[in-house]
């Protein structure tokens, strides 16, 4: 237990001696991931005038160090969750992190994630090797305040934190999309911040309506006092605009015209970053609100339809897509809304399907885009880009069939999932939801594989030269990821089996107030 | 191209051998009263290919119809050499005509018969001293009958089809064969008005080899020359032919496409 | 119990019930097992997989080989001789089949059943399923066999993986198992998905034309499986559960209305596979495109897994008598008789395309089309005779097509052309393919002695009968076209004139002809004495609960009009003797000329006239009905298409707004006054 | 009826701050018109914050300051407040700063102009035909290849891409 | 059921008759429609010379253009396909003839029915087509394919009647057919119960035997006879043996749907000369049809009667 003593230093912890010391000082070191990227962040710049190496290495060896602390915090404490409060002060007036499975696999995916698409990693072949030594540890610092703050947005307990690390994580993507300093980048960066920021403002609003009604923002005790404070139209504008707030970075419908732009011009290990990791941890706080605050099926509808809306503008979009950063941009944008209407179901089907569905976008639109970090031009482009890259190309086609869901992958299951629980609701806007999932699905495959199909083809003369394949490290990544995939569709029934578990623990709002406030507090007295 | 001059030319004209009976008498009676019977038939039943060339075609129509009715005899008209017996040459024959003609000639199948009519077919009629026209069609193809006169009236066709008839119905008419027998020597008319390179698509030699018909004039110095610029016209013979059962072994430059 | 080669093979014999002269080979066939059982290598490892093989369950066992075959083919497929191997594996698959007693009896019934992500998926082996294996089977053993040797080296010259092939090959065989045993929904969808893209992955394989058309499949195969999803989904929300028995249930259970949504979304979905009109457009291209043994392989079986959807939940589970009570609206049409119309039209409307083309694979592709409206349309009518001659054709119709497309495709492994204005009098050349041709279009066509006269004289039988007159004239006009079309197939390959630069072409390589002759017999034997198919026919509609066919060894008997097929076959071939004597006994000799020597109306011809009637064949009869139908349902897939771009344009626009917070706005003020 | 007292209308201010602020957004086209109508939403959002901790005659939430016992505001909102304001700020510092870059490059400001320069940006970058173009009607626009029957069988180029 | 204990019941047993006499039956049909056929095409090149006040062909002139066709000492063949066609051209009515019952001989009308018989008649037609298609010329190709598209146009009529018949009978079966329509005599005749269906069948009869206006695919003139063009000496012969049958597979056909079979020999050839003449009087009085006029009366007039029919007799 070498961590014992900068934890005992630095937070003076709230020892309870009931529990083991062990896993309080575990438990409490959980909130490292979110520390430690953040202090690394600030000291990366001073560090760089002293050593370019260390700087480098600097932000992987802290996500490395976060992951570690993460995954053993999950297997020191066990399945239960836990929670901590910051500096000693109880819940309801102080912070509290609360790390249930749920938090913790999305904590460690923000760490895991970050070290595979790391911008600095595997991108030796760069053609002004000089400008990027100057950008790199700003970029560098960039990313580690994104993945500070994605922890935090998977940890923390309470809505104003919440809000803090999501504008936090706003600007550090904003950064790191126009780090490598093009124009259009910026332009880009310019919509997408105004989007953010005036979604910022409205989800202000919301929290400011929810403070309101209730006098309190942890979502433990909102979650005590929700059903008499928050029924009826108040509580479900409070959740509207909060909805729309921490929707853009979820990629929600209507909230989500920066998607394409963003995607087409930010680095592709960047746009990796922000879709598959980013909107999973934005959608990850709606649930959280939805599950805990908002009750009312009104606040699942309002998903649901944002969901629907998302799946087919985004999937009809792809369609017509001419250049595979947007095609992928629209795809997630699609993927997105199945992960909204999952979440949108009731009970812990829900959790489960939409869990399984955003790890599974997770793993597969990150690895997608860090192939398009080579293959960025427009598909006509890629016309036989499988004779120089097969691997490449043949990892493209497994990720296609599990994005489309041909049975034997893990796709397919979480289809069903998704099917059954659509089928079980039974309301016509869930049959609707599942018509347009079906309808989507049609369109996907059909231009996926019109891609697929492309890269397959012998190639032209003159473009055979031009296309490189991916990148050793890119490609590597999406071997690692492609595995995953595979191994998950191999052993589906253990995997579901612990997503349920997940699942049922998130979905259990008692747990959460009981772990946030081990003894019945009296409200307000 | 062999040039006009090199042609040898053919000997003496022979007068057409009538009568004339392939091998031997057949003894058996029952055999015997077979061969009237076909040779019955054949009288009674006969395919008449017109080539209606010269004005000679019009006294045809009425031969047929209703006033004369060839089909009284078993005479009708058919349109395909194949499906012939007669072939009926009503009229002059310019020289681009009579390769036509000699091209159908050889293409129906024995026995048949040619029936000169007018007498253009005869001695070249009126157009005796045209540069364009054959003279004497028995230079070129065994005529059984000729029908004289500018133009025969239909009752004479039908009288000289009577006479064919009787003929056929004796045994007489086999000028057919003289075609196989001396096929050297109208082969040698033919090259001296066509061109040494005149060859039809039918391979006569070998046809009158396959029945029995070849006769000791049938080869001579003109199907020698024929034989030199002949394209072969063998029949096409069905052939199993697998060529990677064949050379099992010397794989690696086989294609068992066409060339 | 004990088994050895040789007591397999001694109860494989017993099983046989041969006569007494066979028992000699019989013994041949056990001494040289013995000799193998003998060996130390056999004691050692085979006599305990023999045996391990013998004690499974038949389905696992089939499953088993399958898989295998799968999985070696990807190990081992890039080998010289895995082509051999592949055809071994199917061997062992069919023989697996065989211990089920399919070929030769009631057939066993067997289920597997494992759970994953807590669904439960259920195989079960009926006398359905097993009809449908062995024809998959069958068509892999012979397609792998075509494949194995000649065509397969030119196939690698090209520069084409053989290892994809034989997985393609293989992975679509294994999913069409897992889809004929199929016992719950789940496992069906699973199946499907397996076969709709095991399909797509053996048609885009050679790229170019092929992989557009396999694109194309796609769209439809994707469209179709989503609305067998969404009527699965529908079945699951009425019985609450994926398994047959429940969805019996449900089904019965069911308001006219949703069985009319479960008709169209289920019927929907396996008629895309089915190429059922106005669905159809995808096939020909996609079976014709595909590279040539695989086109075989796709054009016997593959289509047909959307027949057995359509047997299993139109004909089995909602039933023929079901359908006849689902009127449709304001007309005095029933679902079933929409249903026959659809068949009907679907037998026509593909065969008179087929008759407009000029590329011998593509003809052949959109009679396959035409050809399952035969099995629908029997199947629809619903009686002992025409259900039965429904599922007769299937297995004709299998063994027909491959034939016709492996003497195709032998051609073009010959002379590098399907362009039937290229081709002509290649019957001296290649005259044992010729046969096979002849003997698959005189089945194609309907026609006596060959199999396919059996099935669809039960089909216009059943038509008669039942007092459907316009059904009848529809079907027989389907098969005046058939006639048609393959005459100009046979007559523009094979008969008139021999090209020049086809002169030097030979023969069908030994590989490609031994699996064409085998089921060039087969096709006649199936004729001269349909009994053994219609015992696994009438097995069939005993397992679905139909009437079942009164057959006997040469046909069915019936008082109203039976067929004994081995007496008209007989009678057939003794006129053909007769005609033999008339002709070659009473005639003079007769001497074969060359080509040339020929009526040209006096023309000289010479051997660089192209002196052949091929192009526009039916030239009259194109002039009438040619504008009737050019481009029929084209418009459909067009108007689709337009409609999607349309849709995708205006879904695309709302990302290019020029102010990105305007959307952002109206849905805050959407959603707060739908709040309030 | 609504009563018309201070704390109503401060309410109704905030939001209407923000509701300027957000038309503000959707209207201007300039950028930096925008920015203000950013900030302005933003000074909305927060003074709604903080009104929700107001009360009436309270005092400032300070142990030891004004009489003990007497109500005191809520401090939370205000604190919370502060660190809503500082991120704003933040995020505007960072805004000003890309605008000032994009400025630099292109020498306008115009929205749609520098939206259209992006897409036209990104088409080249990407070696495809810039979309939406405004001379070509939507009937002739370049579709995603579905694949023709003819085509496929003539095996002819697929159309031409673009005007 | 298991179909190798099928096969092991004796399935000739399954079948009631006797031996000699089925086979005498089966060798005497076809001699009978080979007999009658010869009738038949004298009495159609008769009627075309009376009609044309010609005398015409003697009695046994259909016999001596046989003999003489066989008889040419050299025959020309394209091919064994060339020689094959012939064989089926000839077998193949062979054989459908005794599918046809005749007065006191049922043949194997009880094995086949009408459906087998009409498609029994399509096999001379393929072997025709197939020894046309290998005289590689293009004048028989036309020919057969405008004889295919004539077969398309004359069937459509056809099987509508074929439809008709049937379903009125109730049964496929040519026996039971004769049966029920001998059972009251001229009353029951198909004829008279279905009147509409009889005159569409002669419509088809016409377009089935090939005869003027339906003969575009002959054309003498423009083809060359079509199909024929190449046929000489046996090859011809086996087509007018083949003309024989037809003819009278035609009009028995016609005579059992329709005029109540034979109650003996003198009727039943007295109906089949008599049924037979209609179309060969029609035909000597037309000029012809091109193919696609053809096809659109076809598809018209008969078709229209033909369906009529079919309303009246399912009613």
């Amino acid at each position: 237990m070498t961590l014992e003593l900068p934890v005992d230093l630095l937070f003076g912890l709230n020892l309870d001696l009931n529990l083991d010391l062990t896993k309080v000082m575990t438990a409490n070191a959980i909130v490292l991931p979110v520390v430690l990227p953040l202090l690394a962040a600030f000291l990366m710049q001073p560090l760089a005038q002293v050593s370019r190496t260390l700087a480098r290495l600097l932000g992987p060896l802290v996500l490395a160090l976060g992951a570690w602390i993460i995954l053993n915090a999950w297997l020191d404490v066990g399945p239960a969750p836990f929670s901590v409060a910051i500096g000693g002060f109880a819940a309801p007036l102080g912070i509290v992190f609360y790390a249930d499975q749920l938090a913790l696999l999305f904590a460690l995916a923000v760490q895991v994630f970050t070290l595979l698409f790391w911008p600095g990693l595997g991108a030796a072949a760069k053609a002004d090797a000089a400008a990027d030594r100057q950008r790199a540890p700003r970029r560098d610092a960039l990313a580690l305040l994104l993945a500070s703050a994605a922890t935090g947005l998977a940890l923390s307990g309470d809505l104003f934190n919440i809000f803090i690390f999501y504008e936090l994580a706003a600007v550090a993507s904003f950064g790191l999309v126009c780090a490598d300093g093009s124009g259009r980048a910026r332009i880009a960066t310019l919509r997408y911040l105004f989007v953010s920021a005036f979604g910022s403002v409205l989800a202000l609003v919301g929290i400011a309506i929810l403070y309101l009604q209730t006098g309190t923002l942890n979502l433990a005790q909102l979650a005590q006092v929700a059903p008499e404070t928050l029924q009826g139209p108040i509580g479900l504008a409070a959740f509207a605009l909060l909805l729309i707030g921490f929707g853009v970075k979820a990629e929600l419908f209507p909230l989500n015209a920066w998607v394409p732009e963003v995607y087409a011009t930010a680095p592709a290990r960047v746009s990796a970053l922000l879709a598959g990791l980013v909107s999973k941890l934005a959608i990850l706080v709606i649930v959280r609100l939805l599950i805990l605050v908002f009750q009312q099926p009104e606040a699942s509808q309002l998903l649901l339809v944002l969901g629907v809306l998302g799946v087919l503008t985004g999937e009809f979009s792809a369609w017509r897509a001419q250049d595979f950063p947007r095609l992928l941009a629209f795809s997630s944008i699609g993927q997105l809304g199945l992960v909204a209407i999952a979440f949108s179901i009731d009970g812990t089907t829900g959790i489960l399907a939409g869990t399984a569905v955003a790890l599974h976008h997770l793993i597969i639109k990150s690895a997608l885009f860090g192939l398009a970090n080579r293959w960025s031009g427009g598909l006509d482009a890629l016309t036989g880009a499988a004779k120089g890259a097969p691997r490449a190309a043949g990892l493209f086609v497994l990720f296609a069939l599990s994005l489309v869901g041909v049975p034997p992958l893990w796709g397919f299951w979480i289809k069903l999932l998704i099917m059954v629980g659509l089928v079980q609701g039974g309301s016509p806007l869930d049959l609707l939801a599942l018509g347009a999932i079906l309808l989507a699905t049609a369109v996907e495959a059909h231009y996926l594989f019109r891609v697929a199909l492309r890269l397959y083809q012998p190639p032209v003369q003159d473009q055979a030269s031009r296309l490189a394949p991916p990148a050793r490290w890119d490609t590597g990544v999406a071997y690692l990821l492609g595995a995953c995939l595979v191994v998950i569709s191999v052993a589906i029934t253990p995997a579901t089996e612990a997503l349920r578990v997940l699942a049922q623990q998130t979905g259990d709002v008692l747990l959460y107030i009981d772990t946030v406030f081990p003894q019945p507090l009296a409200y307000k007295e | 191209m062999t040039h006009i001059d090199q042609v040898p030319t053919p000997g003496a004209p022979l007068p057409v051998e009538i009568g004339v009976k392939a091998g031997a008498a057949r003894t058996n009676p029952f055999a015997r009263v077979f061969d009237e019977l076909v040779r019955f038939a054949q009288s009674r039943s006969l395919f008449m290919l017109h080539y209606c060339t010269g004005c000679g075609a019009v006294e045809l129509p009425p031969a047929m119809t209703s006033r004369f009715d060839m089909e009284r005899l078993g005479i009708q008209p058919m349109v395909s050499p194949r499906q012939a017996d007669i072939l009926l040459i009503t009229g002059y024959v310019s020289v681009k005509t009579l390769k036509r003609v000699i091209l159908t000639y050889e293409q129906m199948n024995s026995p048949k018969y040619v029936i000169g009519i007018c007498s253009c077919t005869v001695n070249g009629g009126m157009y005796w001293q045209s540069y364009a026209t054959a003279k004497k069609l028995n230079d070129y193809m065994p005529v059984d009958i000729y029908i004289a006169g500018c133009m025969p009236r239909p009752e004479a066709v039908i009288e000289g089809l009577r006479g064919l008839i009787e003929n056929i119905r004796t045994g007489r008419a086999d000028a057919w064969k003289d075609y196989y027998r001396r096929y050297d020597y109208y082969l040698g008319n033919q090259q001296r008005l066509f061109g040494a390179d005149w060859q039809t698509s039918t391979d006569v030699i070998a046809e009158a080899r396959h029945y029995d018909l070849f006769g000791p004039a049938t080869l001579g110095a003109h199907t020698a020359l024929l034989e030199q610029h002949q394209r072969p016209l063998e029949a096409l013979e069905m052939r199993i032919e697998i060529p990677e059962l064949m050379r099992r072994r010397s794989r690696s430059d086989q294609d068992g496409t066409a060339q | 119990m004990a088994t050895s080669p040789t007591t397999v093979v001694d109860q494989l014999l017993a099983g046989l019930h041969l006569p007494d002269g066979f028992d000699a080979v019989a013994g041949v066939i056990r001494e040289s097992l013995a000799h193998v059982t003998n060996s130390a290598i056999w004691t050692r490892y085979g006599q305990q997989s023999l045996e391990w093989l013998i004690g499974m369950n038949p389905v696992d066992r089939l499953f088993m080989l399958s898989a295998l075959t799968l999985l070696l083919m990807l190990l081992l497929g890039r080998l010289r001789s895995a082509g051999v191997l592949a055809v071994l594996l199917y061997g062992a698959q069919f023989a697996a089949l065989l211990s089920t007693d399919t070929l030769f009896g009631a057939p066993v019934a067997a289920e597997v059943r494992i759970t994953v992500a807590d669904q439960s998926l259920h195989w079960s082996y009926d006398a359905l399923s097993w009809f449908f294996a062995m024809i998959t089977i069958g068509a892999a053993f012979v397609t792998a066999w075509y494949a194995a040797g000649s065509w397969m080296r030119r196939y690698r010259e090209a520069g084409q993986s053989a290892r994809a092939f034989h997985v393609a090959l293989a992975l679509n065989c294994f999913g069409m198992l897992l889809l004929v045993g199929s016992a719950d929904l789940l496992s069906l969808f699973l199946g499907w998905e397996l076969v709709s893209w095991a399909s797509f992955l053996l048609m885009a394989l050679v790229g170019g034309p092929g992989a557009q058309a396999a694109l194309k499949y796609l769209a439809y195969a994707i469209s179709g499986a989503m609305l067998l999803l969404g009527g699965i989904a529908l079945i699951y929300s009425i019985g609450g559960s994926f398994e047959y028995g429940a969805v019996v249930a449900a089904i019965r259970g069911m308001t006219d209305v949703q069985v009319w949504t479960l008709l169209l979304l289920l019927g929907g979905g396996f008629a895309v596979k089915l190429g059922l009109l106005p669905f159809h457009l995808w096939q020909a291209a996609a079976y014709a495109e595909a590279p040539g043994a695989g086109s075989v392989f796709l054009g016997a079986i593959s289509a047909r897994m959307g027949l057995f959807g359509i047997i299993v939940f139109i004909v089995g589970m909602i039933g023929v008598s079901r359908l006849m009570t689902l009127e449709i609206p304001y007309t005095f049409m029933s679902s079933r008789e929409l249903i026959a119309w659809i068949a009907a039209l679907t037998i026509i409307v593909p065969t008179y395309t087929a008759l407009q083309q000029h590329d011998a694979r593509y003809l052949l592709a959109w009679h396959g089309i035409g050809q399952g409206g035969y099995m629908l349309l029997g199947l629809m009518v619903g009686d002992a005779v025409g259900s039965a001659g429904g599922l007769l054709h299937c297995f004709n119709y299998a063994i027909t097509q491959a034939a016709l497309l492996m003497a195709v495709f032998a051609v073009v492994h010959r002379t590098g052309t399907a362009d039937l204005n290229q081709l002509g009098g290649l019957v001296t050349r290649m005259p044992l393919t010729f046969l096979v041709l002849l003997f698959g279009i005189i089945s194609l066509a309907g026609l006596p002695p060959m199999a396919g006269f059996v099935s669809k004289w039960m089909v216009y039988r059943s038509l008669i009968t039942e007092g459907m007159p316009l059904l009848f004239v529809a079907a027989v006009v389907g098969t005046l076209g058939t006639i048609l079309s393959v005459y100009k197939l046979i007559h523009n390959i094979f008969l008139g004139q021999l090209r020049v630069e086809h002169q030097g072409v030979a023969e069908a390589p030994l590989s490609m002809l031994i699996p064409m002759l085998g089921l060039s017999a087969l096709i006649f034997l199936a004729g001269f004495i349909p009994g053994p198919a219609l015992s696994w026919v009438a097995q069939v509609q005993g397992q679905l609960g139909l009437p079942v066919v009164p057959w006997v060894l040469g046909g069915i008997v019936d008082p109203r009009g039976g067929l004994d097929m081995i007496w008209l076959v007989g009678i057939l071939m003794a006129g053909f003797g007769v005609g033999a004597l008339v002709f070659y006994g009473f005639g003079g000799r007769s001497r074969r000329v060359h080509q040339l020597d020929n009526y040209a109306g006096g023309h000289f011809l010479t051997a660089d006239v192209h002196y052949q009637y091929s192009d526009n064949f039916y030239a009259g009869l194109m002039h009438l009905i040619g504008p009737w139908y050019r481009g029929a349902f084209r418009w459909l897939e067009r108007s689709l298409a337009a409609t999607l771009d349309l849709v995708s344009f205006g879904a695309e626009g709302l990302y290019r707004v020029a102010q990105p917070t305007l959307l952002m706005l109206a849905a805050a003020v959407a959603m707060l006054a739908w709040v309030f | 009826m609504i009563p018309l007292t201070l704390e109503t209308v401060s309410y109704a201010g905030a939001v209407g701050l923000v509701v300027i602020g957000g038309l503000g957004l959707v209207i201007c086209n300039h950028l930096f018109r925008m920015l203000l109508a950013l900030v302005m939403a933003e000074s909305g959002a927060n003074l709604l914050l903080v009104l929700t901790g107001f009360r009436g005659g309270a005092i400032a939430p300070i142990i030891g300051y004004g009489p003990a016992g007497a109500p005191m505001v809520d401090p939370l909102p205000q604190v919370l407040v502060l660190t809503a304001i500082v991120i704003g700020v933040g995020v505007q510092a960072l805004a000003v700063a890309v605008l000032v870059r994009v400025y630099r490059t292109y020498g306008i400001l115009d929205m749609r102009e520098l939206r259209r320069r992006m897409e036209g940006e990104i088409a080249v970058a990407a070696g495809i035909a810039a979309p939406g173009s405004a001379q070509v009607p939507l009937g002739q626009r370049p579709l995603p290849p579905v694949p023709d029957y003819e085509l496929v069988r003539r095996s002819a180029p697929v159309r031409e891409r673009g005007a | 059921m298991d179909w190798l204990s099928a096969m092991r019941l004796d399935a000739l047993a399954a079948v009631d008759f006797h031996w000699l006499g089925l086979v005498l039956e089966l060798m005497l049909m076809p001699l009978i429609a080979f007999v009658a056929g010869l009738g038949l095409v004298l009495m159609l090149r008769k009627i075309a010379a009376r009609l044309q006040r010609r005398v015409g062909p003697p009695l046994l002139q259909p016999l001596w253009d046989i003999i003489k066709l066989h008889a040419k000492e050299t025959q020309t063949s394209h091919g064994l396909i060339h020689e094959i066609g012939i064989v089926m051209a000839i077998g193949g009515y062979v054989a459908a003839v005794t599918l046809l019952p005749v007065p006191g001989m049922n043949g194997l009308a009880q094995q086949g029915g009408l459906i087998a018989l009409l498609y029994m008649t399509m096999i001379p037609s393929l072997g025709l087509a197939l020894g046309v298609g290998q005289c590689a010329n293009p004048n028989g190709s036309i020919g057969i394919s405008r004889a295919l598209t004539a077969m398309l146009a004359y069937d459509v009529p056809m099987v509508i009647v074929i439809f008709g018949v049937a379903f009125h009978f109730g049964s496929l079966n040519l026996v039971h057919m004769i049966a029920a329509q001998q059972a009251g005599g001229v009353a029951t005749w198909g004829m008279v119960q279905m009147p509409l269906l009889a005159l569409a069948g002669l419509f088809a009869l016409q377009g089935m035997l090939g005869k003027q206006p339906f003969e575009i695919y002959v054309a003498p003139a423009e083809i060359a006879t079509g199909p024929m063009v190449e046929m000489g000496g046996k090859f011809l012969g086996g087509l007018f043996v083949m003309q024989c049958f037809q003819l009278y597979t035609g009009g028995a056909l016609y005579v059992t749907l329709f005029l109540g079979g034979g109650e003996h020999w003198l009727t039943f050839l007295f109906k089949v000369f008599v049924v037979t003449a209609i179309p060969m009087t029609i035909a000597m009085v037309f000029p012809r049809y091109r193919t696609e006029d053809m096809v659109r009366l076809f598809w018209k007039w008969p078709t229209m009667i033909g369906l009529l029919g079919i309303a009246f007799v399912m009613n």
